[in-house]
């Protein structure tokens, strides 16, 4: 019967197995078992986060949908509401690059669709080890052509996202993939099954024995032996889930869902057994009913697999013949399996015999939740001390050495193996702060950026969470676009060590507090724990996805320089902050010291102030000062304007070079004004009370940048154009 | 003028092509579904761009033995104008309406950004309204344009004037570098010998509005339009 | 019965995949490797269908479907 | 020496292409069809390699660098 070893493997302590048997009356059989250890494995319980979560705020006046479904839902006026969401696939990745990629994306569109909206942007936020190692090189490879394959494949075009380099992610890299939405606001769908006797329709592709267990490998460590745990990782199908996406929306279109659940992690058994507690109802349900692609399945099986591009749908009974024949058109087959009941019980039938019958509540709402001990890192006090660092004469070379670290340089090899413009939306295309989203035939239009610098939550978890929040929002602001909306993936180490869990606290406290300052909800995210092979964790790694509205799209703004002779300023202040810089990351192979602080009112004093000035059309250009510091912002300005455009400035802050130069002091924008603006654009600081700076001109084809009228940095544009341009393709490059 | 848009299962640039024709281009469009057997009296058949049937054999294998590929043969056939845009090309390949094939591009990678291509031959139905020698900066979005023929192939194509664009750089230079996918000739474009036919790798349909980028695209689509004004 | 179709490009054709897989076996330090190529293989099982009949539908299928004539050729067996 | 690699999905894991492929050849009326599985061949020119060494060498490679085993399943064969 079950003992010790079935709860191992299954991943349940004994005492949520007590628990389960006093919520059911009785021993589980092992079919139920293997559902309830799905439903309470940490990636579909969240039983480690739920009581931090709490903290995000979740409301606002435009918040259709908050954390809960498939996907948060916001309202953008004109009937329109936008459906987002972002979620993570670091393991598979990890396994089969390729494929581990490709169902990651096709898992969080399928998130997007089933409430009713067309997808219309993809986003990526990728973490690798560093390219030195073949095996990285491999992984990164693999991930970016298996987004490409399933992202190109479906026609949803890839339009943004980020990619760090660290050495904590060589053995677990992280793929993170947001999605974004389009929806009629008064055209939702959710997952629920109401209505006794409405019958129970299962789409798209047959099931077989996939990665039974990946939830519950999501909720565990790797180790040595690994080899053993490798489930079998899903082959991911994007021609079939386009249809199911056409299919999908046609019969929303018309009207004959009651409710719609994708089947992602944790397959049947997550899609029945929620959309019946949701609505509490029961369910009823017949395996032998179920498309098979593999010959003798057990129920454990079928309950529990992960075959993607498959969907749940509750329909009318006398709308099933019409949903048929729309999927008939695509060529995908409705299989009635059952049926909504009375009560709140999932009855599962397989060869006649009822084979699970067990309420949805218990399995559903009633994993208990842990309030996991949480310690401060023993790392922290060493790591968080810097010594200073050496002075230079001069910075040409370590300037262009930093331009070629991976990190920071161009990430056109990536997103050019992203269909980007397919949908024809695609306003301002990858490689910005943002990218931009028109709407058709609207003046309004959407931003999404996505930001989380894990260096930053190692040192410091709080100033971490609260730095991926306001980075999002400055890259927004940056191209004039106002937040609406956050979500967020948490990937974290092993969350039964008291280390992790203090960072996970810390992290969520600074992402709450940035969201409340600037004043945007968190309407969905994701947590993935357990990011730990062979008992090291990475680095606490935030990922913020951030989406705003741009009120006219004539006026939104981008990075690179108009044009010559125009006045470079910057907002926000120069302060002496090296620490957990990419400067101390590449020139010295440190990553150490106290992140930037920030103070999160005077960040949002300079995004209200950016968006000011760009809706009286006073700047041409805005790019946000992050990674890299100031230097490496201005020569984006450079690489971003069409006729790579130099400048020369001058700077007088009491600092040292090192820090003015390559220093993360948050806070900061570089805008470009014309003459007649810079005056008018220095007074309204003024007056809001933002610090403003004019540091000197457009022009040449050279960067120089003098500090206390001391050149400290003098480098033509091409030079570093090309160590910027050539340093990830050179490392892919064919022999 | 009346335009079709053929949808395949997994054509992903057909909405995109609807909307410029209809809201752009002002034309009256119509979807053409493969399983019909009707072209609905449309003047021009356009094959979009996308991964029909997941492009799991090769692009465009399978859907050109889709139903109504039978009637737009014979449209063809008959002198009816059909553009092939992207996959709609490598289906015109494989349908054998135009000469070739297409392998992976030289890198072995999808490539998606813009690129210059240069009218070669503006005495076309679909480059009328074009200059020859002009360059135009239209965007592609393929894993397999690499466009290959047989020699023999390549003398006729020339000496009929059937290469209608070549990939260049931005001042109409072809060289190994513009021609990012490594096509023979640098072709990215191509006409039958009756001039009826026309496939492409680049999209127009994404550089006909300014805000993304480029109109150059229109030239095309005007090209068309105006042969029954 | 159970047949197999090989389908790979014409000599005269490059094959970058292979030249791909041929380096990277290279700097692996198999120098043996003199050169890869690359191709697809189909297995078909089929149904209700004598070895003659299939002896001429395959060639037939191959021909017309899973291999492009103007770059690519095919051989194929039976194999149970 | 020459050996030939052929690649393919395991059997419990689900083959698209074989699946999409199998559709259209039933479309296209060869109702015979059971089941399409596609997979890949490579072909291995190798030199200054003894038979018994290829024959400790060629899985190898195939493990490593030609099939992800934890999806994909291999076979080979000298072939000249
Ligand atoms: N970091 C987070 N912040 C806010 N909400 C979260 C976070 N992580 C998960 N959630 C919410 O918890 C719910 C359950 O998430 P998840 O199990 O990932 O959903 P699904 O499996 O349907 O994608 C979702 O509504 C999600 O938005
Ligand atoms: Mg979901």
């Amino acid at each position: 019967m079950i003992d010790k070893k079935i709860l191992d493997e299954h991943n349940l302590t004994v005492e949520e197995y007590k628990r389960i048997v006093q919520l059911i009356g009785r021993e589980p059989n092992i079919t139920e078992l293997g559902i309830f250890s799905l439903m309470w494995s940490e990636h579909c319980s969240y039983k480690s986060s739920k009581m931090h979560l709490k903290k995000l705020p979740v409301r606002g006046k435009n918040v259709i949908q908050g954390p809960g479904e498939n996907a948060g839902i916001i309202d953008i006026g004109d009937g329109m509401a936008i459906v987002f969401k972002i979620e993570s696939h670091n393991h598979p990745s990890f396994i089969e690059p390729y494929q581990g990629a490709a169902t990651g994306a096709g898992g969080i569109l399928r998130d997007i669709f089933t409430m009713g909206a067309r997808p219309i942007a993809l986003l990526d936020s990728l973490r690798f080890g560093p390219l030195s190692k073949p095996r990285n090189k491999t992984v990164m490879e693999g991930v970016i052509s298996g987004i490409a394959g399933y992202g190109n494949s479906i026609g949803v075009p890839t339009v943004g996202g980020d990619v760090y380099f660290n050495g904590c992610y060589s053995l677990n890299p992280l793929v993170n993939v947001f999605c974004l939405g389009i929806a009629e606001k008064d055209k939702i769908f959710y997952a629920k099954a109401e209505g006794a006797g409405n019958l129970v329709l299962y789409v798209g592709s047959k099931t077989g024995r996939d990665g039974i267990h990946g939830a519950t490998m999501a909720s565990a460590e790797f180790g040595e032996d690994l080899e053993q745990k490798r489930p079998n990782v899903q082959v991911g199908d994007p021609f079939k889930e386009k249809l199911l996406l056409e299919a999908c929306l046609e019969i929303m279109a018309r009207d004959l869902v009651v409710g719609i659940q994708d089947m992602g992690a944790a397959g049947l058994t997550c899609s029945t057994t929620e959309m019946a507690a949701k609505s509490g109802s029961g369910m009823e349900i017949d395996l032998d009913l179920v498309p098979q692609r593999e010959e003798g399945m057990t129920p454990y099986e079928i309950m529990l697999s992960e075959s993607q591009e498959r969907m749940l749908i509750v329909a009318k009974k006398n709308k099933v013949r019409e949903v048929q024949e729309i999927f008939s058109k695509w060529d995908l087959d409705a299989v009635i399996i059952g049926h909504v009941s009375d009560g709140d019980r999932l009855k599962v039938k397989a060869g006649g015999e009822t084979v699970v019958d067990i309420p949805v509540d218990a399995v559903v709402n009633l994993c208990p939740v842990y309030e996991r001990e949480s310690v401060i890192p023993s790392y922290m006090e060493s790591a968080t001390r810097l010594d200073p660092l050496p002075l230079m004469e001069n910075y040409d070379q370590t300037f262009v050495k930093l331009l070629s670290s991976p990190t920071l340089a161009d990430k056109e090899w990536v997103y050019r193996q992203y269909d980007h413009m397919v949908q024809v939306n695609t306003a301002l295309l990858p490689g910005g702060d943002a990218s931009i989203l028109r709407l058709k035939n609207k003046k309004k239009a959407l931003a999404v950026a996505l930001d989380g610098n894990s260096l930053y939550s190692y040192l410091n978890p709080r100033t971490g969470g609260k730095i991926a929040v306001a980075e999002a929002c400055r890259n927004l602001a940056c191209v004039g676009a106002r937040p609406v909306g956050v979500t967020n993936c948490l990937n974290f180490g092993n969350p039964e060590k008291p280390e992790i869990m203090w960072q996970f606290k810390e992290v969520i406290e600074g992402i709450a507090e940035a969201c409340k300052t600037f004043d945007i909800p968190v309407t969905g995210g994701n947590v993935s724990f357990y990011n730990d092979t062979e008992g090291i964790s990475i680095f606490p790694t935030p990922v913020l996805g951030v989406v705003g509205i741009i009120e006219d799209m004539n006026k939104a703004l981008t990075p690179g320089f108009q044009e010559e002779e125009s006045s470079v300023i910057l907002l926000g202040e120069n302060k002496d902050e090296l620490g957990a810089s990419e400067y101390i990351k590449h020139v010295f192979n440190m990553e150490k010291g106290r992140p930037p602080q920030i103070d999160l009112n005077k960040e949002r004093q300079i995004h209200e102030f950016c968006l000011e000035a760009i809706a009286l059309e006073l700047i041409e250009s805005a790019h946000d000062v992050s990674e890299g510091g100031l230097a490496v912002c201005l020569a984006e300005c450079s690489f971003f304007s069409r006729q790579k455009i130099g400048f020369s400035l001058n700077l007088h802050d009491d600092i040292p070079p090192d820090a003015l130069l390559f220093g993360e002091t948050q806070s900061r924008i570089v805008v470009t004004a014309k003459d007649g603006n810079s005056k008018k654009l220095l007074e309204l600081a003024e007056k809001r009370k933002v610090k403003a700076t004019e540091m000197g001109k457009t022009g040449g084809d050279r960067m120089i940048i003098s500090h206390l009228d001391k050149k400290i940095i003098d480098v033509s544009i091409n030079e570093a154009h090309k160590a910027w341009k050539e340093s990830i393709p050179e490392v892919f490059r064919m022999r | 003028m009346k335009f079709g848009v053929v949808i395949f299962p997994g054509s992903n640039c057909d909405h995109d092509t609807y909307y410029v024709l209809k809201d752009i281009m002002k034309q009256e469009t119509t979807f053409l579904w493969h399983k019909e057997h009707d072209l609905k009296n449309v003047d021009c058949v356009i094959l979009p761009g996308g991964f029909s049937y997941g492009d799991y054999l090769r692009s465009g294998a399978i859907a050109k033995f889709s139903p109504l590929m039978l009637e737009v043969v014979e449209f063809a056939n008959k002198g009816g104008l059909v553009l092939g845009i992207c996959n709609g090309f490598q289906v015109l390949l494989e349908l054998g309406l135009l000469p070739g094939a297409m392998l992976r591009n030289k890198n072995l990678k999808f490539l998606c950004q813009h690129v210059h291509i240069k009218v070669e031959n503006n005495k076309t139905l679909f480059t009328r309204k074009g200059k020859k020698g002009q360059v135009l900066k239209i965007p592609i979005a393929h894993y397999e344009g690499n466009y290959i023929a047989p020699p023999d192939t390549i003398q006729e194509l020339k000496a009929n004037g059937q290469i209608i664009f070549r990939y260049c750089d931005a001042e109409g230079h072809l060289n190994e570098e513009a021609n990012v996918n490594g096509s023979l000739e640098s072709i990215a474009g191509l006409v039958n010998t009756s001039g009826n036919i026309m496939g492409m790798m680049p999209h127009p349909e994404r550089a006909s509005e300014m805000i993304l980028g480029s109109e150059d695209g229109k030239i095309i689509f005007d090209s068309i339009i105006n042969k029954l004004v | 019965m159970k047949v197999r179709i090989l389908v790979s490009y014409k000599k005269s054709i490059l094959d970058p995949q292979g030249q791909t897989v041929k380096n990277a076996l290279l700097t692996m330090g198999y120098n043996f490797i003199q050169d890869v190529r690359q191709g697809k293989v189909f297995e078909l099982e089929l149904e209700g269908i004598s070895q003659e009949e299939a002896r001429k539908v395959i060639p037939e299928i191959s021909d017309k479907a899973l291999a492009n004539p103007i770059i690519e050729k095919f051989s194929w067996e039976i194999i149970e």
